[in-house]
């Protein structure tokens, strides 16, 4: 090959970069092809923690993210409502992005539909309350302190689902979806403070920044990304979403190795013909 | 006066933070959380000024008529709206974020897919990064390079189907070496965060009134 | 809100809102920077309503509403010191800002204190005092981890020359860290994917129905 | 995930799930004490209490709730040890309640036939003199309970009330038993949390090397502090800029101040404002956070007013975006392209849009220096950005940028602590290595150290 052509691959417009990112994603979502998922031991552990609630136990859901991480975390959102649900553990769900919670309410409203259950019986939906440090601290003395009504204005006290509801001593476990810091705070807060039981659903690029938390048993399980709720999926038995995405995944990555490659074949060329 | 007082301020309120902290008897106890909430209640506050800061800001570029005024006027016009609609699903719904408010149309048909679609923008500029970044110039970079496309290849099928090490190798890397570092970088920047935040509790750091 | 129609012309919005963002891939454009005004001004309202009933209507107003005693009057202090941030409007009291800025920073900085200490320092220590017991891989990959974290920490180490010792652990730690990089890139590059994954569906499904 | 080794002592206590280690310990002292004490009777199929004066079976209680006839007819025969305790380091306003299924009884069921027979506990409470009222629920398989509403110096006592699995016809339990009472107990607000006791002393041992640090550089000891580069380009950046006549940005990442690293950035833009207005260079500081603009509008008018520009100061220079992550970075991307800046710095806390603001900041050829402590944007900045201020570089840059002895000081306390926290980890682990050769099961007195400076470090 000439020096020519590889002074060019060099100096990519990142323009065609784009480009063929965005064919080799597309495709595959438009061809439909699917693929073997086996979970690993972080998601195992995750659905574990919710296999070990009984009917009756809480679980508090935290929406702690936006419409920016929903790709990721909607189906995994999903699948743990699903399993929860399934076992008749009570929902409570709250939130610490605003601008996230009502995905997550749709999320709750849909699998709830599903499995039959009752708003405010079987599950409700706190809302949000604005300074989430102050509101983890808080929870830990009573949670009416900052939740005395639901979502849309509903008294907390006139709602079943939160009878005898009152601190983390009460909640049998929380998880919590994340795309930032919140986690931290959560469990800097409600973990180291009042060794509240979690597991958590983040986005991919949260999970290693969460590997020293599930590797210290801070935390009881870990789903990362659309790759983990896929492995739910499958743990659950039910394929969505996640399982969908995973070969345009596959695609993609190959790309960027591949470019990845390309380049470094560029230096090496470069630099050998100049000497 | 003017400095003397904003300096006793911050120190009494970190020193009762911290306090606060170790000791649960009241009062203090609860100082820590009542303090958050004033914190919450001055930030809301506080997003006036930055309201009225960006309002002017692009009322005069209209008022200049700067090159591509009327895209001022429409980020006017998107406030305007935004706001409107949340006072109105405030008042008819009881809240701006009620399933049924017409806020929810500027949430579900604007800030989703703009937010979303910002966000994915990244998908092109991690590739176009790390085509750019990951070039094995020197031993460092090498590493840098071999750890990104272990791990990538560990993260999808084919990875295990080339050979079962790089699933293994991508757990390993991610859960030993990965976070070591983390760990390390973790426990440093807390250490400076502490050292700094005890030079803004005694003054000696105080660029914001100095 | 859900009536076919407005679900219709909702979809075409973000639809268009979306190719706008996109077509800054390309380079700068109308298209794009007539999405960027409109997304700063509808968030930026979006914020302040956020605010205005999710922050300052319960924490003050309804407190002050119902509290009784002596709660009811404390809670004016924050406010008075939000009113006090207004003074920047008039150039004369602007220096009075300083009051209330004093107070965020001092939150900042208390809260800096104690929450790396408790939240950082002391349980990744105690995650990283691990006995080694026997030889096998186990043992082998928590002594790279050890070796890490301690390497990692004196790559931070300031106030000496990074010369022998020190310097060779630190040459160490970089190396640690440049592994980490380079493998939390690997990483998140699916997380990505999966945005674009996310948005390509909804042009796709939700807005041309070429998807099931 | 690969395996992990064993850890003699969990953060975690096993059956319960969440009682840290030492109320565990305290419970079983109490144990011990209330079964030697011979006061394990227990009320078996009817509502018998031990009178809390006397010590002897009391008829059943007066203003309970009468259950239906059914309920002696199918008993639950659960004797329970109850203990009650001041729920530890709080402000008061709780006690502590736990209780244990006991193995022995009149001819009943043993424990495990005696779980599988329980529905769940109510919690009961009374003072002195005083009818014992309902205060709570617990599912089957708790063990313990917080009363958070418990009165500051009262006396109470508990009784936990084992409700049975078999329902009588009208759906309410069939069948109860109440066990003794348990020793008064009285909530009271503490003076000091013990479980944080290790964080106040490491708090002690860094902030008191800093302060003496701090104190040594007054007195005018000399200190190295090693090269920054990315703090050392600085500079050269604002000199870029000033050259082609092109405007610097300062982007002080997206949260508010209560984040330290924003704290951190603020301190690093009163130096570069410094610069920038001793060269009459344009500054732009968009903003994510209305307090960090006016936290950042005082910074920048004081760094013009410190170097004698005051009337160079342009107010219109830091300007508030929106507190939208995305539109926020919509927007500093919109005047990256426009404004075309030479040099850009991204300082502080970041999170996801670090990679779409240093590859744009890339794309239009500007020098750009960025720093954060969030480890998962790290590596973006790495890769896409000139130089990067990593983790703890991030806090220690006003130090150093600013070259007074007095916050070198405080870099040279930092590092006094982390050599600590080197020979801490490396000692330790050392130890539990011996310890635990020496011991598998850990008997050694090395392997007791070692456990008990891991169960210190956790809280224990």
């Amino acid at each position: 090959m000439s020096k020519g052509f590889w002074d060019v691959i060099n100096t990519l417009d990142r323009r065609i970069i784009f480009l063929i990112l965005l064919v080799c994603v597309t495709l595959p979502l438009l061809l439909n092809v699917g693929g073997e998922i086996r979970p690993t031991p972080p998601v195992r552990r995750a659905h574990a923690a919710v296999a070990s609630l009984e009917a009756g136990d809480v679980m508090l859901v935290s929406i702690d993210f936006d419409a920016t991480s929903a790709p990721e975390l909607m189906p995994m959102l999903r699948s743990v409502l699903r399993q929860a649900f399934e076992k008749d553990v009570r929902v409570i769900m709250l939130g610490h992005i605003a601008i996230g919670l009502p995905l997550g309410h749709m999320a709750l409203e849909e699998v709830a539909a599903e499995y039959g259950k009752e708003y405010g019986v079987d599950y409700v939906d706190l809302g949000y309350r604005p300074g989430y440090i102050a509101v983890m601290i808080g929870m830990g003395r009573e949670i009416r302190d900052f939740f005395d009504s639901d979502y849309q204005g509903l008294q907390v006290e006139d709602l079943p689902v939160m009878d005898g509801v009152h601190s983390y001593a009460d909640i049998d476990l929380l998880f919590g979806f994340e795309h930032g810091a919140v986690i931290d705070y959560w469990v800097r807060y409600a973990q180291a403070r009042f060794d509240q039981r979690m597991a958590f659903g983040t986005t991919a690029v949260m999970a290693p920044d969460a590997y020293p938390y599930l590797q210290s048993n801070q935390i009881e399980g870990l789903v990362g990304g659309l790759k983990g709720a896929a492995e739910y999926e499958t743990l659950i038995g039910r394929p969505g979403l996640g399982t969908r995405g995973m070969p345009a995944q596959q695609w993609a990555h190959l790309l960027v190795i591949g470019f990845i490659l390309l380049g470094n074949i560029g230096y090496f060329v470069t630099r050998r013909n100049r000497g | 006066m003017k400095r003397s007082i904003p300096l006793a301020i911050t120190f009494l309120t970190g020193v009762f933070l911290v306090i606060s902290f170790f000791v649960p008897h009241e009062p203090l106890g609860a100082l820590e959380q009542r303090l958050l909430i004033w914190f919450s209640i001055v930030s809301g506050f506080t997003m006036l000024l930055g309201v009225d800061n960006l309002l002017r800001t692009h009322i005069r570029k209209i008022g200049r008529r700067n090159s591509g005024w009327w895209h001022s006027g429409f980020l006017l016009l998107g406030f305007a709206a935004t706001v409107v609609l949340g006072v109105l699903g405030r008042i008819h719904h009881g809240s701006p974020f009620h399933m049924q408010s017409p806020f929810m149309f500027v949430y579900t048909y604007s800030i989703v897919p703009l937010q979303g679609t910002m966000f994915a923008l990244l998908a092109f500029f991690i590739a176009s990064a790390s085509y750019r970044a990951f070039r094995a110039r020197n031993t460092v970079a090498t590493l840098l390079l071999v750890s990104a496309v272990i791990v990538m290849l560990g993260r999808i099928p084919i990875g295990a189907a080339i050979s079962e090490f790089f699933p293994a190798a991508q757990e390993w890397i991610m859960d030993v070496p990965q976070l070591a570092a983390k760990r390390g970088i973790q426990i440093g920047a807390a250490l400076g965060a502490v050292s700094m935040s005890l030079r803004i509790i005694l003054g000696i750091e105080r660029s914001y009134l100095s | 809100m859900g009536s076919p129609v407005v679900t219709i012309i909702g979809t075409w919005l973000a639809g268009f809102l979306t190719l706008a963002i996109l077509s800054f891939l390309y380079k700068d454009n109308p298209f794009y920077k007539l999405a960027e005004h409109l997304y700063v001004g509808v968030s930026a309202g979006y914020w302040l309503i956020y605010v205005a009933f999710f922050d300052v209507e319960p924490m003050l107003i309804d407190t002050f509403m119902t509290e009784t005693g002596v709660e009811k009057w404390i809670i004016l202090v924050p406010g008075l010191l939000g009113l006090i941030m207004l003074s920047r409007w008039f150039p004369r009291t602007a220096w009075l800002s300083r009051w209330p800025i004093a107070f965020t920073v001092g939150i900042g900085a208390g809260l800096g204190i104690t929450a790396n200490l408790q939240g950082y320092v002391i349980p990744q220590v105690e995650a990283t005092l691990i006995p080694m017991t026997g030889w096998n891989l186990v043992t082998l990959s928590n002594i790279v981890l050890v070796v890490g974290v301690v390497s990692t920490l004196l790559y931070f180490y300031f106030s000496k020359p990074h010369k022998g010792v020190l310097g060779g652990a630190a040459r160490v730690g970089v190396v640690f860290i440049m592994i980490s990089f380079g493998a939390s890139f690997g990483y998140t590059l699916m997380a990505r994917i999966s945005l674009l994954i996310g948005r390509l569906y909804f042009l796709l499904h939700d807005l041309l129905h070429v998807l099931d | 995930m690969r395996e992990r080794v064993p850890t003699p002592i969990g953060r975690r206590f096993a059956p319960a799930g969440r009682a840290p280690v030492h109320v565990a310990a305290l419970l079983a002292v109490l144990g011990v004490l209330a079964l030697t004490s011979g006061n394990a009777l227990s009320a078996v199929g009817e509502r018998l209490v031990v009178d809390p004066e006397t010590g002897s079976l009391a008829p059943a209680l007066a203003g309970t709730t009468p259950r239906s006839d059914e309920a002696r007819e199918t008993p639950v025969a659960c004797p329970m040890h109850v203990y009650a305790s001041d729920a530890p380091d709080d402000a008061g306003g709780a006690i502590r309640v736990s209780w244990e299924l006991g193995t022995t009884g009149d001819g009943t069921p043993g424990s495990e036939g005696c779980e599988a027979d329980v529905a769940g506990f109510e919690i009961l409470r009374f003072a002195p003199g005083e009818d014992p009222v309902p205060v709570g629920e617990a599912p089957a398989t708790d063990r313990h309970f917080v009363d958070a509403s418990a009165e500051n110096g009262i006396p109470y006592q508990y009784i936990i009330r084992a409700l049975s699995s078999v329902a009588s016809p009208n759906g309410e339990p069939a069948g109860f038993a109440d066990s003794i009472a348990s020793d008064a107990a009285t909530a009271t607000a503490q003076w000091f949390a013990m479980s944080r006791l290790n964080a106040l002393v490491v708090m002690l041992f860094v902030c008191g090397a800093v302060m003496f640090y701090i104190a040594r550089a007054r007195e005018g000891s000399d200190l190295y502090i090693r090269r920054i580069p990315g703090l050392e380009a600085v500079d050269d950046a604002v000199g870029r800029a000033t050259e082609m006549g092109r405007p610097v940005l300062y982007v002080p990442g997206i949260e508010t101040v209560s984040e330290v690293g924003t704290l951190a950035a603020l301190t690093i833009l009163g130096h570069v404002a410094k610069k920038v207005a001793q060269h009459g260079t344009p500054l732009l500081v968009p903003t994510a956070d209305p307090i960090v603009m006016t936290t950042a509008q005082e910074i920048v008018k004081q760094a013009y007013a410190e170097v004698g520009q005051s009337d160079r100061y342009d107010p219109h220079s830091v300007t508030y975006v929106t507190y939208d992550q995305f539109g926020y970075t919509a927007g500093v991307d919109g005047i990256m392209v426009r404004e075309r800046p030479e040099a850009v710095f991204l300082l502080g806390y970041f999170a996801a849009e670090s990679l779409i603001l240093a590859e744009t900041g890339h794309a239009i050829g500007a020098i750009q220096i960025s720093g954060t402590k969030e480890t998962s944007q790290l590596p973006f900045f790495v890769a896409a950005c000139d130089y990067t201020l990593i983790g703890e570089e991030l806090f220690a840059a006003s130090s150093y940028l600013s070259h007074e002895p007095v916050m070198l000081g405080s870099l040279k306390g930092q590092d006094f602590a982390k050599f600590w926290i080197v020979v801490l980890i490396v000692a330790a682990v050392a130890v539990g290595t011996i310890g635990y050769a020496i011991s598998p099961d850990g008997s050694s007195l090395p392997a007791r150290a070692f456990d008990a400076v891991k169960t210190w470090f956790a809280g224990g």
